[in-house]
């Protein structure tokens, strides 16, 4: 953060302001795209919003959305009681971190699509199936990030909490994991997002549900205003999220002037 | 005429175990050099990406299904036109557990589609119909790519579903599964085109005698094929090593007739076709367009003139 | 908790760091030291000789190299009966200044509301009672190191380590300071390694005071000056302008003689 | 870090070791899956390697690699130069970061699939949507951690640079940047991992090539020994490029002990 | 470059921080003061009182919530004609020790050889020439503190706001250090605010100390005691000792009423 300490923190009204007039210069540039690009791949803002109140009317917007929330935070909460523990124990003990860190990255880089064939036949079509798939994507950047915030822990902390007698346990609690926020929140951030994706991935590829069926649904019959409405829900959905995040950031991280 | 190679989109990868084949084939055999076309092969996954394609320029003529192009058309793509239908039978099969051994043993099983108002939906609901089974009566499962339903019923997660012949011969371990309604049955319940090559507008305006080399050569290899089946089983030994010999022995046969030797465009079956899409879900409330909306003859007859209607093929009625 | 009165004893100890070039710095070099039960001494040398590095080993923070550092026999055990108070005052930055002093008691089988009652009165010791629930980013130099201090001395320990404990405190704070920690050395008796860079506080509070220089121990005064001290009291006698003048000459003529050092042999001003 | 100061660094000749028994491990338990689960889903690690043998015999992989590889790097490095200005103008300038941030989340959480027929109208088949595909995989996770290292900076650093006269663009470079190294590390590792995967949905979704259309291919006729080649591959593409990241690190951050 | 002479002017000036629980601390209030050209003025006393806040308001770093600062008339501009160190020394610990000095001189338009070269040449004044390319966290206590003043005084500044800047020092290295401020003092004559804790060294260096509390500013005591001074030469004056009790008293006194601290009516010891 550069300025003068003083300057760091903007007012909660000025932010609305400028994210709200942000907003607008979107919904302009949506709409000239959507007068611009031919053959109606683009719908109008208009449209959207109407056919978002036709789907919301017949409850079949908010069906698919209590469903794809609940594959999503299952899936997401899994990643987080994984991940956590991991990028910790990663970060702590050094010979177990470096060991394990280029099958952490092999996976992460294998897209999640090709696991789906072993999924479908271990787990089936279902729920457990979708939940991992979520997990599949929302695990790693919270290991990644949570393993690099560990490793960064202050060595004279660490030291001075020696000092005192704690054991590694407290050493973590005290001194390492409270250094370690702004990097497990950041991975927490990104492991939302691709969680949220995966959520979709999953209602394509095992049985279709959800926002993701909807999605296909609305993408093959080429109706483009419903499809962005969906499309805009789940961006709704990554920006709760997303700034539920923040706050317990802002909460994990009140000391700090 | 353009000196750009003219751009054909394809919805696999390799040239699959059914006759759609034909337009892999075609390029490697040369038919398409010697109709004086410079064919390049866009190779997609799926038909949104086929038709997207056709829509941004990237491809010329792209082959997908016709409920797809259907859905296009009727929200503004509305200068697509299909021309010809290498494929134009898909050829469907129901595939099922052992324990499922007559269709009447599916109520109450599980049934996995596409989705709900898929065409796959619509056309397995069909079958069943004329067999005297109530789709309704089993448990629909939305799976998805056809690939999928492929896999989950054979990992057990599924009772039945439909698939490609092609796909279904791939299957690694077909034990404990059976076709339980063979692609000719399937074909005789629900005789509808399934898929069609479509053109824009523009590219019929400006490049017609590439899109009429296109058709022609497709008869032509479609005809040798379906004059010796030999022909069509060493051409995809040599595409697909992989492949076993027997298995093109065995299927060779079963195409006899499903080769597009006069085009593949019937003009009663495409009515059929669009009235049978516009009565099921996906087009519920919307109004079949004419013919004349989706289809243009003109480059097909041009080469039939030319090379002939061969009589007892597929119908060129009008 | 009753006082035990630890005696510690550094035998044969080297202690080397690495350097970025791969080349090593000598931190402390065959140092044998032998602090008795209950003794005061004093550390003080130029900057960089090897001070601190002295303290860490006998917290046990940093193991030598070669020879052994002992605490009544054993090797040292890090924890609250060994007090601590490290040169750049170390707090937890996200632990209010009553949190940060209660730290040093967590594993120690106090219950939490008697950890916060110690930790409270500590506090009070040094002044900063009203500044239980703030945060280390608002107090000021002073503050900080006394926060430090509070936390170091909270466990009653048997053993001082102060690396320079009193550095950032005003000269009247510092006196206050001092007088309190001979209070609590007469009272408990602890044995204490005190780094100072004041000849006159370590003439002040030490019963003995090492002078070192690169690393080794170079002298080690037995401070006979009777007690209680103060500084008004010390500057009449004597034998505290011989102690004071002998220290600072020490430590005048290792500054000028380092050849690494900027005053290497410049003329006393 | 915990375990005392001088524990650190374990030798890389024991993280050889312990990496290589660790793969014996994973092949073993390959092997046993491949043997417990039913209808060939899993081959042996023998057919795999002999499939492998095969692909690379007549140069297929090496093309698909070849391919690929353009595909991954070229967005990824786009996806570098966008994500790392923008993270840190977000972070320099606490009000417009504070605008964009949920625009860029809710970004982040829209599945790119969504995106394609858009991106193939807009874009085509080739290359150019490929590149996009990938750019909007690798640039959130950069962005998001880059911004969070920003904001992370040390005040007292920032404020001494300010005492010493230097201007915002040279606080950032000796100030704000150095300090925020590990989140950008930790971002690009994410971003590089996500980039790869992306690749593959491009090759997927678009003009199918490269090992993407390998994957899509051994998938759909279910070659499973080839099909594990690809994704092996491709699980050896990140660990590379995870573990060159790992040296820019390493050679960024040797200042600390 | 040849060194300018800037008057130091302080308005009424308040500032306080926010706290956690909403309230805020007066760190400074109602300050007036005027530093002349070329004047060396000490600031002393009790830890916490806005010693270090006084000088980060001089150099601009923050401004004030009334009043005004004034640097020869116009608001203070940060830069390296005013040398600041810092009483945690706020090394950047990516940057090596040479480089760390160097920074100061990176937006001012010395070539990059120039800028090594006088870097250099201020490490050698510090004593840490052999230390030019290690990192801060190899360096001791006192190292760190002589880089972060070899970092002030690179840009040979015309104002220097020093903030307990010998307090990590042995007493020797100080005193050397000591000699070469007052001497750099001598012949370029840069205004001078010095914060620091010993009376000894305000009254060895200044021209002129205030005395703070709360806050405030308490008292302003003219040194008239002559030049060039010495510890050994002023501790046989008279004046020196005057002077001396009544900054002691002071202090002690501010330490001593002040109801929030842990010495409240204490009598002295
Ligand atoms: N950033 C900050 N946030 C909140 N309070 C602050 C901040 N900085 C200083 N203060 C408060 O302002 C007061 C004056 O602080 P300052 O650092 O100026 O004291 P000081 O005289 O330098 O003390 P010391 O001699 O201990 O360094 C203190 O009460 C301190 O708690
Ligand atoms: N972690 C480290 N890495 C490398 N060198 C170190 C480290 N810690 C200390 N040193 C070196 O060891 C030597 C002794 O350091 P030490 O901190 O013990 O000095 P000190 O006597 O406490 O000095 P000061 O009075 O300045 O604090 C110094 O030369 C220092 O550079
Ligand atoms: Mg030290
Ligand atoms: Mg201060």
């Amino acid at each position: 953060m550069i300025g003068s300490r003083e300057e760091r923190v903007a007012s909660p009204w000025l932010v609305a302001v400028t994210r709200l007039g942000f907003l607008l210069l979107l919904l302009a540039l949506w709409w000239i795209a959507s007068q611009l690009v031919s053959r109606n791949v683009i719908p109008t803002p208009l449209a959207t919003a109407e056919a978002a109140a036709r789907l919301w009317a017949d409850g079949r917007l908010a069906a698919a959305v209590l469903t794809s929330l609940g594959t999503y935070l299952g899936g997401f909460a899994l990643a987080v009681l994984v991940a956590l523990p991991l990028g910790i124990v990663m970060g702590a003990f050094g010979l177990l971190g470096r060991t394990l860190e280029i099958y952490v990255y092999a996976l992460a880089a294998t897209p999640r699509v090709a696991f789906i064939p072993l999924i479908i036949v271990l787990l089936g079509l279902g729920i457990e199936a979708k939940l991992f798939v979520v997990f599949l994507g929302a695990v790693m950047p919270i290991v990644i990030n949570t393993y690099a915030g560990v490793r960064q822990a202050d060595v004279d902390l660490v030291e001075m909490a020696h000092s005192v007698g704690a054991g590694r346990a407290q050493i973590f609690r005290a001194v390492v994991l409270p250094g370690a926020v702004p990097y497990i929140l950041a991975g927490l951030r990104i492991g939302a997002t691709i969680g949220l994706i995966n959520t979709v991935v999953a209602e394509l590829y095992t049985a279709v549900t959800g926002l993701g069926g909807l999605l296909a649904l609305y993408g093959n019959s080429f109706r483009m205003a419903e499809y962005f409405v969906v499309v805009l829900t789940l961006a709704v959905i990554g920006v709760l999220v997303t700034e539920l995040l923040r706050l317990l950031e802002a909460h994990l991280t009140r000391w700090s002037t | 005429q353009s000196d750009e190679p003219f751009r054909l989109v394809v919805t696999h990868l390799e040239p699959p175990l059914v006759p759609s084949s034909v337009m892999d084939l075609a390029l490697t055999l040369g038919y398409f050099e010697r109709e004086g076309v410079d064919v390049e092969l866009v190779r997609v996954q799926q038909t949104p990406s086929a038709l997207a394609a056709l829509q941004s320029g990237d491809g010329d003529m792209a082959n997908i299904g016709v409920d797809a192009l259907l859905q296009a058309i009727a929200v503004g793509a509305d200068d697509l036109r299909a021309v010809t239908s290498p494929n134009k039978s898909l050829p469907f099969l129901i595939a099922a557990k052992d324990s499922v051994a007559a269709p009447s043993d599916l109520e109450g099983a599980v049934f996995a589609i596409g989705r709900i108002g898929s065409v796959d939906h619509s056309l397995s609901a069909e079958v069943f119909d004329t067999l005297g089974v109530d789709i309704d009566s089993m448990q629909l499962f939305s799976v998805g790519q056809p690939n999928v339903r492929a896999q989950a019923l054979a990992a057990g997660q599924v009772d039945a579903t439909t698939m490609s012949i092609g796909t279904w011969v791939s299957l690694p371990d077909r034990a404990g599964l059976h076709v339980l309604i063979d692609q000719d049955a399937y074909y005789a319940a629900a005789p509808v085109v399934s898929k069609v090559n479509a053109v824009p507008a523009s590219v019929l305006a400006e490049r017609p005698e590439d899109v009429e080399a296109v058709i022609r050569a497709l008869i032509r290899i479609s005809r040798d094929f379906a004059a010796d089946p030999q022909l069509w089983v060493d051409a995809m030994a040599e595409a697909l090593p992989h492949v076993d010999r027997q298995t093109l022995e065995t299927l060779a046969p079963s195409y006899a007739g499903s080769w597009s030797i006069n085009g593949g465009m019937s003009a009663a079956e495409l009515r059929e076709t669009t009235d049978w899409l516009y009565r099921t879900a996906d087009f519920a409330g919307m109004t079949a367009p004419s013919l004349d909306a989706w289809v243009d003859f003109g480059p097909l007859d041009a080469v039939l003139a030319e090379v002939g209607i061969v009589d007892g093929a597929d119908p060129a009625d009008r | 908790m009753t006082p035990t009165h630890p005696t510690i004893r550094f035998a044969g100890v080297s202690k080397a760091f690495r350097q970025r070039d791969g080349s090593s710095i000598q931190a402390v070099q065959a140092i044998d030291l032998d602090v008795p039960a209950r003794q005061f001494v004093a550390v003080v040398g130029p900057s960089g000789c090897g001070k601190s590095t002295l303290l860490r080993l006998a917290d046990g923070l940093i193991t030598p190299d070669m020879g052994t550092v002992t605490i009544d026999g054993a090797a040292p055990v890090p924890g609250p009966r060994i007090g601590f108070v490290f040169q750049n005052f170390r707090l937890l930055p996200w632990r209010s200044v009553l949190d940060n002093v209660g730290f040093a008691l967590e594993g120690s089988g106090y219950s939490p509301p008697d950890r916060r009652d110690r930790a409270m009165a500590q506090l009070r010791k040094v002044g900063l009672e009203a500044w239980a629930d703030q945060y280390p980013a608002q107090l000021s130099g002073g503050m900080k190191q006394r926060v430090a201090l509070a936390r170091a001395l909270v466990g009653d320990p048997d053993i001082l380590l102060m690396d320079e404990p009193f550095a950032s405190l005003d000269a009247q704070t510092r006196e206050l300071m001092q007088e309190d920690l001979l209070r609590l050395h007469a009272e408990r008796q602890p044995t204490v390694l005190f780094v100072t860079h004041s000849v006159d506080e370590a003439l002040l509070l030490a019963d003995r005071i090492i002078v070192m220089g690169r690393g080794a121990v170079l002298d080690d005064i037995e401070v006979d000056l009777p007690r209680p001290r103060s500084i008004e009291g010390l500057q009449g006698l004597p034998a505290y302008a011989t102690l004071r003048a002998r220290l600072w000459s020490q430590i005048r003529h290792l500054v000028l003689s380092d050849p690494a050092s900027a005053f290497f042999g410049r003329q006393p001003g």
